[in-house]
């Protein structure tokens, strides 16, 4: 089955309301194009779930699409807090839920398992469990411990970026794999995006780096930068210049007005020449 | 900061940093201090650490303090590659130690990266948890640093615990995940306080115990009787962790402000040359 | 067994099999009847089918019903490799299917391959539920093959229930993992009965309805009316079967005693001919 | 640190009484030659976890070495049944239970997680949950499902057979990787023998065909032919002739008794000569 679709096609898949998943971590390989389309269409009331967020949540909170966000982190690492993340936690201007980075695995894996819940020891004794509305303490059947119980996360959609893909929706990872397998796993409908489309054949070749399998893709989108401004091991690295720029243009609304039009409000081809085109990415970004 | 003629504060701490660590266990590499104290420890101290180059990504490679968390240095050196699920089969197994530099520690112990003020109403939301509430209830060392050491980051009560202490955070977990150590830019501590609260190791050469406590949130304990002075890094420690760390990535960490601006800048634009002339880039595609 | 003059009964059983098949889910293909069913829908019925070398190992190869399922082919094709968990992950989010050939099968389509006699002091022992368990709570569609329809094979209660059916057994369990198709050399059951229980869907050619009750340890439903009677292999069918298992291991599985072990004997020493003229060793390690 | 060491050191960290899981599955990569081993010892009550079960678990049975088998399935594959234990377990001689392929996995898991259990659906509506004495029904804290809580399963040792491993305890499985690696984080201590130890450098280069990672492994013996008469793909194929042999050899006490002198009472390279040597095994079994 021919998988391959457009950027709009993955857009149009996702409706208002829908609890999307999205994978990579935080600077690293997050479907950044495809979140740059959801970014700029009209859709609202999303819930989002992340294990590690970045860029990718910060940029739908910023255009307002977004009522949920289930997260064990957000931020930028190295660079600093997510601006309008950061707003929003403060502002209440959204619902938040405070998960970890297992829990969120975990909650992924109950759904994959089908299964109401999994057990952990996680969270015990932090803050996490006070604020979290959605765990429960139960107790062991088998003597007299105290656990979480973590509830199955249940995405709608997962969105993900990977190396190579078959048309097939076979995706090869090359460096971290994150919680990309989990999500694929437990969404309704996967779409990936990936930096080159490969015959099946050539994909076969990666082995176990094919980690994504076609029966979980509904769709595939062949997008080369199609994770920046986040690296794509090995491909490129993050571009932390473009971040900076991110970050200042967050701070101030005509800022953020600015980088809207430029590099959100712009299909993915106009977003690379706003960048100087792709030969400029590569002088800055491949290694 | 105390001034110290060979050596800086930031080699002071990551060669304490590297001496706690011991055994056969994954070692992260998330931060450049974390990254520089595996290297230094597996250099000299704990030849049996598996470093890992990035949280989940490669096992057994020399990890470099890098901006963008050595993601590519893990490729270009392969390594053995792990999951997500395998790091955190690591941590319920305690076979996983991590240098975890959060922005409050209290007097038990509890640390916060997540939110400064009430959780529901935060001053200033940080960035979430992570995965510090899996360390904090499986790991049988947990370890932390923190390189400014003021009553706003060593502080009586944390604002949130995404990280559980001692005393009333153990109520449900035994003995696993409670802190075993703090180092930060003063002296090392340890736990030893009666409900297990914060106490003083050693001071680095030039802190006196006043200065301790007029910079901790907290009366803090160990301060009676001789206190012991931190040993300082030897003459390989130093060479070590400058040959690992030529762009001084471990500086930014110091820094804030404009400072760490300029430096971030320069880091930035030399680290691309530096990976490639360390590193060629190997064309390959797929296996055989 | 009824004659038939241009196909025989093993390939009017795969090609029902395979015609059951359908959709983009992983196909198990862990016995001879079972490889060659996924085979031959993948050529002519369910393109996206994605079929396994063997339950665990390699997928989107070509399987070959081999005696040692098919290992040696799965590496040397390479396919995707799998692990254990995918499998079960495939199985836990209905993305696989699996023909199952039990030992006993009751009029709910409870199934066993487990013992025969008292569980805790058995007649024969067999060899535990492997993972019978997981599918019938799991998938949407179960498929159950005999190849020796009798009163033994085919029975009001089975010993042992390795397998959920309909009834009493989905008492906590939902539609998921009920009985979809049992196909033996008789015919086609489903279960449509008023508490799922067995009915006749097709009788194969030259099959009477007195054969199937005589042969059926329970009075078996759906014989009122007109009996449709099983759509028999084409020639394609026949030809694709026969191309993918030259040494006839799938006669392997209607035989027993003396002809099976001379059969087996026979099919051991040209295994091995047969994979080296069709697969050359590639001579690898490692990767890249 | 160089973790090599004998056959039979291998043997002497395995106590009277100990809980011993085994890797592979049914007549693949079972470490045959560590379990000849403890076979032909005088270790007694031992109780055996596997997932499939072959001649590992047969052999085991039949010099009596073990008090209690659990297990999802024991058997031959192609060639039937598994003839000690289809006698122990009609002559109630031991204790079995009576597990399922995702439970033991899921049991090892709970183990490594340090939870108390895991919940799943499986053996609902099945005999296993009535004749399991270790499985408890509970209810779904956030809901109304009756789901059954599989308790963690806790090896004090796992052997295992992979195809390369370095003297720190990597090791590299080409093939299926059945639970190998389940059972080497959940054990206490993990031995592992291989076809060939390479060079970590080498190893390297398999990638995520690493699968066990050396944190995890206690021991490493280097034994070309360890699997056999089990297969190890893609080195050799599974001997079924030499099972063949194995089961006509069972079924008579004299039959066994000349079967346990030649090829259980011997050391492994005793072993190999009784077979006609290594060069008569690489053209019957090389592929």
């Amino acid at each position: 089955m021919d998988k391959r679709m457009s950027i709009d096609e993955v857009v149009e898949r996702i409706p208002n309301g829908a609890t999307v998943a999205i994978g990579g971590s935080s600077i690293s390989r997050k479907p950044m194009a495809l979140v740059r389309a959801l970014a700029r269409s009209d859709r609202r009331d999303l819930t989002v779930i992340v294990d590690v967020g970045g860029p990718d949540v910060d940029l739908l909170l910023g255009t307002g699409r977004v009522a949920e966000v289930i997260y064990a982190f957000v931020g930028f690492e190295v660079l600093g807090l997510a601006p309008h993340f950061r707003r929003a936690r403060q502002s209440q201007a959204i619902r938040f839920q405070e998960w970890t980075e297992y829990t969120v695995m975990a909650g992924l894996d109950a759904k994959i398992k089908r299964i109401p819940f999994m057990p952990t020891h996680a969270t015990l004794g932090t803050d996490v469990l006070r604020v979290n509305p959605s765990f429960r303490e139960i107790n062991d059947p088998f003597g007299e411990e105290t656990l979480v119980a973590v509830p199955a996360l249940k995405p709608d959609v997962a969105l993900i970026h990977v190396n190579y893909a078959d048309i097939q929706g076979n995706g090869v990872i090359l460096g971290d794999g994150h919680v990309d397998v989990l999500c694929a796993k437990a969404a309704k409908e996967t779409f990936m995006s990936c930096e080159r489309i490969l015959s099946s054949e050539e994909l076969q070749r990666f082995g176990r780096d094919v980690q994504i399998l076609r029966v979980y893709s509904r769709g595939v989108v062949e997008i080369p930068w199609g994770a920046h401004p986040t690296g794509c091991a090995p491909d490129y690295r993050t571009d932390l210049r473009h971040l900076q720029d991110y970050l200042k243009a967050a701070s101030s609304e005509e800022g953020w007005r600015q980088y809207e039009s430029e590099f959100v409000d712009v299909d993915h081809p106009q977003y690379l020449t706003n960048h100087g085109g792709p030969e400029e990415l590569v002088s800055r970004l491949k290694v | 900061m105390p001034l110290m003629s060979e050596f800086s504060v930031d080699e002071v701490i990551i060669t304490t940093m590297a001496r706690q660590l011991k055994g056969e266990v994954l070692v992260s590499s998330v931060t450049a201090f974390g990254s520089l104290a595996a290297h230094l420890a597996k250099r000299l101290y704990a030849p049996d650490l598996a470093v890992l180059s990035t949280p989940e990504s490669g096992m057994d490679v020399t990890p470099m303090p890098t901006l963008t968390l050595g993601q590519f240095l893990t490729d270009v050196q392969q390594g053995i590659p792990l999951t997500m699920e395998d790091i955190f089969d690591a941590i319920f197994t305690d076979h996983f130690r991590i240098w975890i530099n959060p922005s409050q520690i209290d007097q038990y112990g509890n640390t916060n990266i997540t939110c400064i003020g009430d959780w529901s109403r935060p001053k200033v939301a940080l960035v979430g948890a992570r995965g510090i509430p899996e360390d904090t209830s499986h790991l049988s060392e947990t370890f932390y640093y923190i390189l400014n050491h003021s009553p706003r980051s060593v502080v009586q009560h944390v604002d949130f615990r995404s990280g559980a202490g001692n005393g009333e955070s153990r109520q449900h977990l035994g003995p696993h995940g409670a802190p075993t150590t703090l180092v930060t830019d003063l002296g090392v501590f340890d736990f030893r306080g009666p409900q297990g609260q914060m106490t003083i190791k050693s001071l680095h050469p030039g802190v006196s115990l006043e200065e301790v406590q007029e910079r901790t949130g907290f009366p803090i304990g160990g301060g009676e009787g001789d206190i012991l002075s931190t040993p300082p890094p030897t003459a390989d420690d130093i060479r070590l962790i400058r040959e690992a760390d030529p762009l001084e990535v471990r500086k930014l960490e110091l820094m804030s402000g404009p400072m760490a601006a300029e430096k971030f800048v320069n880091i930035y634009e030399r680290e691309r040359q530096t990976l490639h002339a360390t590193y060629p880039r190997v064309g390959k595609l797929g296996r055989g």
